[in-house]
């Protein structure tokens, strides 16, 4: 796209403001209904534009939405946006369908016969703040209250922790599957290792020669795939040429069809192949930084053919990749969410992160560096989010009856979390539990009272995206449709809560919460970095939702100081294992799946019929086995297979798979729902959170999700997935 | 002369005579509407098409005035008139009146005002002569043959697109 | 007939889609962009299963090699937009038909459902409405005001998103200009993440498309059979520079 | 001077007899327009000594086909420039279509115009009253005839002659 | 006639060659009437209990059709690739069927074959019914039904003719054009025997034959110019039946899908309706002549000219089969290699070797005169060929749509039961139309028999007697 045309993009970007109720569309309807009130954008059916955020994930991505007569119709990326550029994913595309999802909740409701009798009896608001403000109230001692967010917005979380604060709570536990299976915790654990701080560093993969990507899945769900898909694209064709994109993992995934070269390795031992590079890199001085001594104890008990045969990866292979890596001028290594999923997690990224270290591409363009916060800093205390450790430890308090009052937000740790943690046993030991979610999701279902939150396009918000672009940026987020239904937005009831309790109502003086984030987000205001600024508050209010954003127009990078790091000898972790390889040969590999995330999209019927890029299945959800393993166990495609953990079962068809490992099988996430809306229902598949073991990597007290063997057994039935390719075609091109 | 003959010649024509009033018939009884709007008496007070159908330069749909629009002169204006007392009724309860359909388009044409008003064309031309209707009702069928009727007579150079079925058909 | 006159000494656009198989990192956008778009319907599952997916794009994946020496590709298909387009010819009612701008177009209204240039598209992009749509309110509010719904019994398939190359068109005329390349995006274009996708006019030598269709790593789909695709494949594996 | 003429219907059971009792009524001077033959079966043309008279058959449905052909014409050479549209980079009219759609409507109003030619031919239909016996499709061959009435005895008698199997007078019947 | 009889000698051996042909020499015309009037009349609860069974079939068929319009064509189990299954099978076959009804009277007629004259009428019969139930397809597949109107060329104010380079406006034109043909060559030679019936019958059978004999009185004039006008019939109507199976063949043949796209495709067509149709008369003029007594009118010989007639067909279309078969093979284009594996040891195999089967040995029986001339045989001979060629043209349909270019798109088709019920409708509504037909028109062309029997001597060669036709005309 031209610069020319990006501003006449920006042009159609009207400035935000709830729009009065709509037409639908005009051509689609006899009787025609006129505005009461006009509002001063619409042109009766002609689109306007408003910019807001994606929340679809944690990326926090720039969206502009088409709206006719009050009515969103469209979602595309914010062509100003620094992170997406104009570009969005197939989840982002979907946001419409959370909007008018026809499963959503229209008011506050109460489950009048008790949990999970799915009886809802519709509640005033008033009367919810009441009954709110009453179980608050009498609570023996505030510790008895706990917060499960999951995907939350910035501001969402400040309030939440200022009300839990001044009521004398623990701050709210930040926990969603999304974030587990892409290794945020561990990621910003790495972080504050390396750099000394938790923000997540940028890999540049646009300007990098030679990516090496360690079980990260880019381009599917891992951090901000619509940005990494966007760098990929100018990798491709950037002027030194297409790159070098190498993925090391045990499944080819779906980034891995689009690297030059997978190499298969060992599960959990991504971390024993980084080593050997490094160390060969060490021994052999390679590349053109100068002298590698002061690397040499990071690697001093590393051995390259034990590493070799650990990880089941050849020795040239490892040479060859290590001169390629550091003969690059830019390089780049990912330590990505799969090895995060492993109990030696933070070995193998610590392992990976190093070999950015060893090639000096810390700090470099093509390399990996932080991206400066600038004056957004004071927007940005939130953690990225809570491990698993600490999740467990509030099933625990919840078995043991410490708990009398539960909110959930943005989380379904009943679907999400590993069955057997427990937590669908611990929920039912919390007196009251209040969920906020606009859904009635399987955790919703076992709640007393569920106030539904605005989806995302109906209200406010900003995020700072991490890990951030290479500038400092801000997404904003405003309701670009007025609310459907009677629902409320979370930091509303929050602050609504707040104002009738005297210990937070001095915390929380606002009104609501775009007075808050209208003062908030003032502070960036006369930046000198700023795209724009505003001489009065208020106009600055305005081009902050116009742009759907605040963003610095110059790129700024921050080299990170480093920590004692180099000093001491990288940990050379072996992988382990729930489970004895013998009744239990195989490694189960639970992916996020490409288009429902961790199953968070599993209620959008576009989402559900986006077919899974590698086994162009629809709806379901399925085996993947390796022919081998396949022919040995007598299986074939469609033949549904009873795949067994130590801790639990499930059934579901085979995709024979030629590229995973021979003992590896991988089930994605995200089918599997009980409730959650009649499309998430619909679909076939099963859950494979029922068969993870409840471990953890010692050193970030992360949820190891790849940690668990199982073992497979037909089934004897037949089940036909709906697949786009025809199985008689045997995956031919063509014929000739 | 043989009767055969003529009975044949006779279904023929009476079929053809059938065939051309049925795709010819044009004008239908105006719809009901929610209130007794006339346009005769507005135009007769001077008000022009675009006061109230305020869009039609700028956007594809000729709008409907809201009603915020018509309280802004029948808040003084002729309030002691029943209909217009309906109006205010509508305004109180913040609801949008009913409006039937006089003229429309299926829902499979794409059709844009702004874009005939930009070639020139007037409300006129197609809508007849509202301005001297009590109660607003169609004065021809607006069917495809209507339309290219029109835009086939349109300068050469025009017409291949104007007769392009892409043009009009979404 | 001074119409065929004028056809010839008018010059139109050649509307084409380049996609750069080097780019394409399968990762479905396009096809929920085109569904939003264009207002496709959802058919479920067991009528997926069935072969009956209602994707006007989809992105083919094909497997070469063998483990532990394997590699995918993708390859995004859409209708090709033919120049000698099989499908057309055969129609009884012209309801697809080839309009002066290189589109093959589909007059869903026009269609009366005999699928015979389903069975004669080499390519199989055509869709059929095999039952009419359903969108449980509100999900009717997602509907595109700017594209129809096609009801059972009608085929319909990749329009190039002709909505949004007229909306374009009508706004330049309005400005008193030509679009500029690059400013007509269809959906899938629009969103395409790496940046796969590029849609432009073959006919202006100077545009991005045109300029990629002489790369030498263009092909076309099928080509054996002669159907002049408006859809320009970049072969995956190498780059232009 | 002819007075007013008479009529007789005479049944046969034998061609021969027929054929034979006819030459004789020719002797007679009863002109072969005053003789109607009517059988059961198709004799062949002559057999029973009855001269043919011109047919306009032919020319209908060369007509018939003319005006086919013109109409096929009209719909695969000129209809297709009514309204333009191209498909799959044919030109508007083709060769090979228009020769198919040519040929079918040629085929079809010859078709047609044979059928109506013949009815009109046979001045069809015409549900009588006309002289008509219900023994001809039961096999017997019957001469209707028409004579001044000067001459019946002699007529009857040349009938007699070839053992006639019945005469009457004939009975305009409605058919 | 009657001296014919007495003037036979006594000495001569009598074969019954003959003996068959001059049956019904002993016969008065009026008895001749009374034996073919007779089984119309008798309507016995066999009839009646026949016509309920073919009418709930009917009735049943046309729900699921009402069904299938409602819901919409994904009520039937066609597919993507799959795009036309068995509606447009059946339409194939009932086509061919219609075709032997012109093949037997027309150029029979035309050759003067004298075996031809009990048989022709069940043969136009057989073309109108069939043509009828085939012209129900081309509506039953279309997706929006209610707008087939668009397919008929009037003017419209929508400036729009319908587009006559597509297949589909060559074939509702042919069609509509040979069923108008052969309804109105039946109903012309209908004519005389209208007439026959009129004189014959009483009450409501007197007025609707009166209506339909259109004041026929056999006069020498009229006689003449119904030879004329059926001269000229079964000359033009030879090229369409030749034209109309060719357009449906290139319904295929015209597009560049693989083993579609083929130029031998018409003349295999027109060859395989022969065949089958053929079939189908003989096997229906077995029930017929079962059901209705006519023995004395449907005899062996005429069965056996038939079975060599099917033979013949038979053979020809084995000929062209391989024909293209052959060139298919040899050529090794990649789908079209595929798809013979898909049918020599694929998915498709028994239907392949079913439809070899079913049309390949009939052939070996037909050779048999004993198989030709005993009806029950024969019967299950011809079952057995249109068997053969309704496979055949499943293959052909269906079949080579689960194959294209692109592997990614194959597919599988399997017939859901609203399919199969209109199918089945279409098959007891061709039985119902024939069976209420013999009822009320005379199966057997008296005035033809009678004409045949008219020209019949019996010639002396030798110590044999044998019949002749006249060559006078």
């Amino acid at each position: 796209m031209t610069k020319k045309l990006t501003r006449r993009d920006f042009l159609k970007i009207a400035t935000g403001a709830t729009v009065a109720s709509g037409l639908a569309p005009v051509a689609r309807r006899i009787a025609l209904e006129p505005f009461v009130q006009p509002p001063e954008e619409a042109l009766p059916g002609q689109a306007t534009w408003f910019a807001s955020t994606c929340r679809q994930c944690p990326a926090g991505c720039g969206i502009v939405v088409r709206t006719i007569n009050g009515r969103a119709k469209k979602l595309e990326g914010n062509p100003l946006h620094p992170l997406n550029r104009g570009k969005l994913c197939a989840r982002g595309q979907s946001g419409l369908q959370v909007l008018y999802n026809p499963d959503r909740l229209k008011n506050a409701v109460r489950q009048s016969g008790g949990r999970g009798s799915r009886q809802f009896e519709p509640l005033y608001w008033p009367q919810a703040l009441d009954l709110l403000e009453e179980k608050i109230t009498t609570l023996a001692s505030p510790e008895r209250l706990a917060f499960l967010g999951g995907l939350m917005p910035d501001h969402l979380y400040q309030i939440a922790s200022r009300l839990l604060e001044s009521l004398g709570a623990s701050p709210p536990v930040i926990f969603d599957l999304h974030s587990a299976l892409e290794g945020r915790a561990a990621a910003s654990r790495l972080s504050e290792l390396f750099f000394g701080e938790p923000q997540l560093p940028v890999y540049d993969l646009a300007r990098a020669d030679v990516v090496l990507s360690f079980g990260a899945n880019l381009f599917e769900t891992w951090m901000s795939p619509v940005a990494q898909n966007v760098a990929f694209g100018d990798m491709r064709s950037s002027a030194s040429g297409r790159g070098l994109f190498v993925q090391f993992e045990p499944r080819l995934s779906t980034t891995a069809a689009s690297a030059d070269e997978w190499v298969p390795v060992r599960p959990g031992a991504e971390g024993l192949v980084a080593l050997a590079i490094g160390r060969i890199i060490i021994e052999e001085r390679l590349g053109h930084v100068g002298s590698h001594r002061d690397h040499a104890v990071m690697y001093q008990d590393v051995d390259v053919r034990e590493m070799s045969a650990a990880s089941q990866v050849p020795v040239e292979t490892l040479r060859r990749l290590a001169v390629a890596f550091a003969n690059a001028d830019h390089a780049v290594s990912i330590p990505g969410g799969y090895l995060a999923g492993q109990r030696n997690g933070l070995a193998s990224m610590l392992a990976v992160q190093a070999l950015n270290l060893v090639v000096a591409q810390v700090g470099r363009v093509g390399g990996v560096f932080l991206s400066d916060p600038g004056p957004t800093a004071s927007l940005q205390n939130k953690p990225a989010v809570h491990n698993f450790e600490e999740v467990l430890g509030l099933i625990e308090r919840m078995q043991a009856g410490e708990v009398d009052l539960l909110f959930v937000y943005g989380a379904n740790p009943v679907f999400e979390l590993p069955a057997a943690s427990g937590f669908a046993e611990a929920i039912t030991r919390v007196p009251y539990v209040i969920s906020f979610s606009p859904f009635v999701d399987e955790t919703a279902v076992r709640s007393d009272l569920i106030l539904p939150d605005h989806v995302y396009l109906e209200s406010w918000g900003y995020q700072v995206p991490s890990p951030g672009a290479d500038r400092p940026v801000v997404s904003s987020q405003q309701p670009v449709v007025r609310p459907l239904y009677d629902t409320r937005s979370t930091a509303d009831v929050l602050l609504g809560l707040a104002a009738r309790l005297e210990g937070p109502s001095q915390a929380l003086p606002w009104a609501d919460e775009a007075a808050y984030l209208e003062e908030t987000v003032s502070e960036l205001n006369g930046s000198s970095l700023g795209a724009y600024n505003a001489r009065t508050p208020s106009g600055f209010w305005a081009l902050w939702r116009q742009y759907g954003g605040w963003w610095s127009e110059k790129e700024i990078r921050r080299e990170p100081e480093l920590t004692d790091i180099r000093s001491k000898p990288l940990p050379v972790s072996e992988p382990r294992f729930d489970g004895d390889p013998q009744s239990y040969p195989f490694i189960l590999y639970p992916y996020p799946s490409v288009a429902l995330s961790d199953g968070r999209g599993a209620n959008q019927p576009w989402l559900q019929e986006t077919p899974d890029p590698m086994s162009t299945v629809q709806w379901g959800a399925w085996v993947e086995v390796n022919p081998e393993t396949a022919q040995a166990l007598g299986l074939n495609d469609n033949d549904v297979v009873r795949v067994e953990s130590q801790h639990g079962v499930l059934e579901a068809p085979v995709v024979v798979y030629p590229g995973i490992r021979p003992d590896v099988v991988a089930i994605p996430v995200g089918q599997g729902h009980l409730d959650y809306g009649r499309f998430a229902q619909a679909a076939s598949g099963s859950n494979p959170l029922a068969l993870l073991a409840p471990l953890t990597d010692a050193d970030t007290g992360g949820l190891a999700w790849g940690a668990t063997r199982v073992r497979l057994a037909p089934a004897g039935r037949k089940q036909v997935l709906a697949r786009l390719e025809s199985l008689d075609g045997e995956g031919r091109e063509s014929l000739d | 002369m043989n009767r055969w003959i003529t009975i044949l010649i006779l279904l023929i024509v009476a079929a053809a005579l059938a065939g051309i009033l049925i795709t010819r018939m044009q004008v239908w009884a105006a719809p009901p509407q929610p209130i007794a709007f006339s346009h005769l008496t507005h135009v007769q007070a001077g008000v022009q098409c675009l006061f109230c159908h305020s869009s039609p330069l700028r956007a594809d749909i000729a709008s409907l005035p809201s009603v915020q629009k018509c309280m802004g002169c029948h808040a003084m204006v002729a309030t002691d008139k029943p209909e217009v007392q309906v109006l205010a009724g509508y305004w109180e309860r913040k609801e949008p009146i009913p409006w039937n359909r006089v003229n429309y388009q299926p829902e499979f044409v794409y059709f844009s005002h702004r874009a005939h008003l930009a070639s020139g064309l007037n409300c006129e031309i197609c809508h007849g002569d509202v301005g001297s209707m009590t109660v607003a009702q169609p004065v021809v069928k607006m069917d495809m043959g209507w339309c290219l009727d029109c835009h086939l007579k349109q300068p050469p150079e025009k017409t291949a697109r104007l007769s392009d079925c892409l043009t009009c058909h979404k | 007939m001074e119409k065929d006159a004028n056809r010839s000494t008018e010059t139109h656009p050649r509307w084409v889609m380049v996609v750069d198989l080097d780019r394409c990192t399968g990762c479905q956008a396009c096809v929920v962009a085109c569904h939003a778009e264009n207002n496709l319907q959802i058919v479920e599952e067991q009528e997926s299963a069935y072969g009956r997916w209602a994707h006007w794009i989809i992105v083919q994946r094909y497997w070469e090699g063998e483990y532990p020496n394997v590699k995918a590709r993708f390859m995004p298909v859409m209708c090709q937009q033919c120049g000698e387009a099989p499908c057309e010819p055969v129609c009884p009612v012209f309801a697809t038909y080839h309009n002066q701008e290189g589109l093959n177009a589909q007059i869903y209204n026009r269609c009366i459902g005999t699928r015979f240039c389903a069975s004669a598209c080499p390519y199989k992009v055509r869709v059929y409405n095999w039952f009419d749509p359903v969108f449980p309110e509100p999900l009717s509010e997602q509907l595109n005001p700017d594209v129809t719904v096609r009801t059972r019994g009608i085929i319909e398939k990749c329009t190039f998103c002709i909505q949004r190359i007229l909306r374009t068109e009508i706004e330049a005329k309005t400005e008193g200009r030509k679009p500029v390349d690059g400013e007509i995006q269809p959906a899938c274009v629009q969103t395409c993440p790496p940046g796969a996708l590029v849609f432009g006019d073959l006919n202006d030598p100077d545009s991005q498309a045109s300029q990629l269709a002489r790369s030498h790593r263009s092909f076309r789909l099928l080509p054996e059979l002669g159907t002049d695709p408006g859809v320009i494949y970049l072969k995956g594996g190498e780059t232009n520079v | 001077m002819m007075d007013e003429t008479k009529s007789l219907m005479a049944l046969f059971q034998s061609s021969d007899d027929t054929s034979d009792a006819i030459d004789d009524l020719h002797g007679l001077g009863i002109s072969d327009d005053k003789v109607v033959v009517m059988t059961g079966v198709p004799y062949p043309k002559g057999a029973l000594g009855r001269g043919l008279e011109w047919l306009a058959l032919p020319y209908i449905v060369l007509a018939g086909a003319v005006a086919g052909m013109l109409f096929g014409l009209f719909l695969a050479v000129i209809t297709p420039h009514l309204y333009r549209l191209d498909v799959g980079g044919h030109p508007p009219v083709g060769f090979p279509p228009a020769a198919v759609i040519i040929f079918v409507f040629t085929m079809m109003a010859t078709i047609v115009s044979t059928f109506l030619g013949v009815l009109w031919e046979m001045d069809f239909p015409r549900f009588g009253p006309a002289p008509y016996h219900k023994l001809v499709t039961a096999g017997y061959l019957t001469v209707m005839l028409e004579f001044p009435e000067a001459l019946e005895a002699r007529v009857r008698q040349i009938l007699e002659s070839h053992n006639v199997h019945e005469i009457s007078e004939p009975e305009r019947m409605a058919l | 006639m009657s001296e014919l009889a007495s003037n036979r000698p006594e000495e001569a051996n009598q074969g019954t060659e003959y003996e068959e042909r001059l049956l019904l020499a002993e016969r008065e015309d009026w008895e001749i009437n009374q034996a073919v009037l007779q089984p119309m009349m008798q309507t016995g609860p066999g009839f009646w209990i026949l016509v309920a069974v073919l009418g709930a079939i009917v009735a049943w068929g046309l729900y699921a059709w009402g069904y299938l319009i409602y819901w919409g064509m994904g009520s039937a189990g066609i597919n993507r690739p799959v795009y036309w299954g068995l509606f447009i099978t059946t339409f194939v076959f009932w086509v061919g069927i219609s075709h032997a009804g012109t093949m037997i009277s027309a150029v029979l007629r035309l050759l003067k074959v004298d075996w031809r004259r009990p048989i022709t009428r069940g043969a136009e019969a057989m073309t109108a019914f069939a043509l009828m139930m085939a012209g129900l397809y081309p509506l039953i597949h279309l997706g929006r039904v209610w707008k087939f109107y668009w397919m008929i060329p009037y003017p419209n104010n929508r400036f729009m003719w319908p587009n006559f380079q597509s297949p589909l406006m060559w074939d509702m034109v042919a069609i509509f054009t040979y069923l108008i043909g052969s309804t109105l060559y039946l109903y012309l030679a209908l004519i005389p025997d209208m007439a026959m019936a009129r004189d014959n019958t009483t009450h409501w059978r007197y007025k609707l034959y009166r209506v339909l004999a259109l004041g026929w009185r056999g006069t020498e004039a009229e006689w003449h110019k119904l030879h004329r006008a059926l001269g000229i019939f079964s000359i033009v109507i030879i090229p369409i039946f030749l034209s109309v199976h060719s357009i449906v063949s290139w319904d295929f043949a015209v597009t560049i899908q693989p083993r579609w796209h083929s130029t031998i495709f018409a003349p295999y067509f027109v060859i395989g309706a022969v065949y089958s149709g053929l079939a189908a008369l003989a096997s229906i003029l077995v029930v017929v002549r079962r059901g209705m007594r006519l023995q004395e009118f449907l005899r062996g010989e005429h069965f056996d000219a038939l079975g060599k007639l099917v033979l013949v067909a038979g053979m020809a279309w084995t000929y062209f089969w391989f024909a293209g078969f052959i060139v298919e093979w040899y050529g090794n284009e990649p789908v079209v290699r595929e798809l013979i594996h898909e049918e020599v040891a694929g998915n498709l195999a028994p239907f392949f070797y079913l439809q070899m089967g079913a049309n390949l040995i009939p052939l070996v029986l037909l050779v048999f005169k004993r198989i030709r001339t005993t009806p029950a045989l024969l019967l299950v001979t011809t079952l057995l060929v249109n068997v053969g060629m309704y496979t055949e043209r499943a293959l052909i349909v269906a079949g080579s749509l689960q194959r294209n270019d692109l592997p990614f798109n194959w597919g599988t088709y399997r017939p859901t039961w609203v399919e199969i019920s209109i199918v089945a409708m279409t098959f007891a509504g061709f039985a119902l139309l024939y069976t209420l037909f013999s009822r009320i028109i005379p199966f057997v062309p008296v005035w033809e028999i009678k004409e045949g029997r008219l020209r019949y001597t019996v010639r002396r060669i030798g110590r044999l007697l044998v019949p002749t036709a006249a060559e006078i005309e």
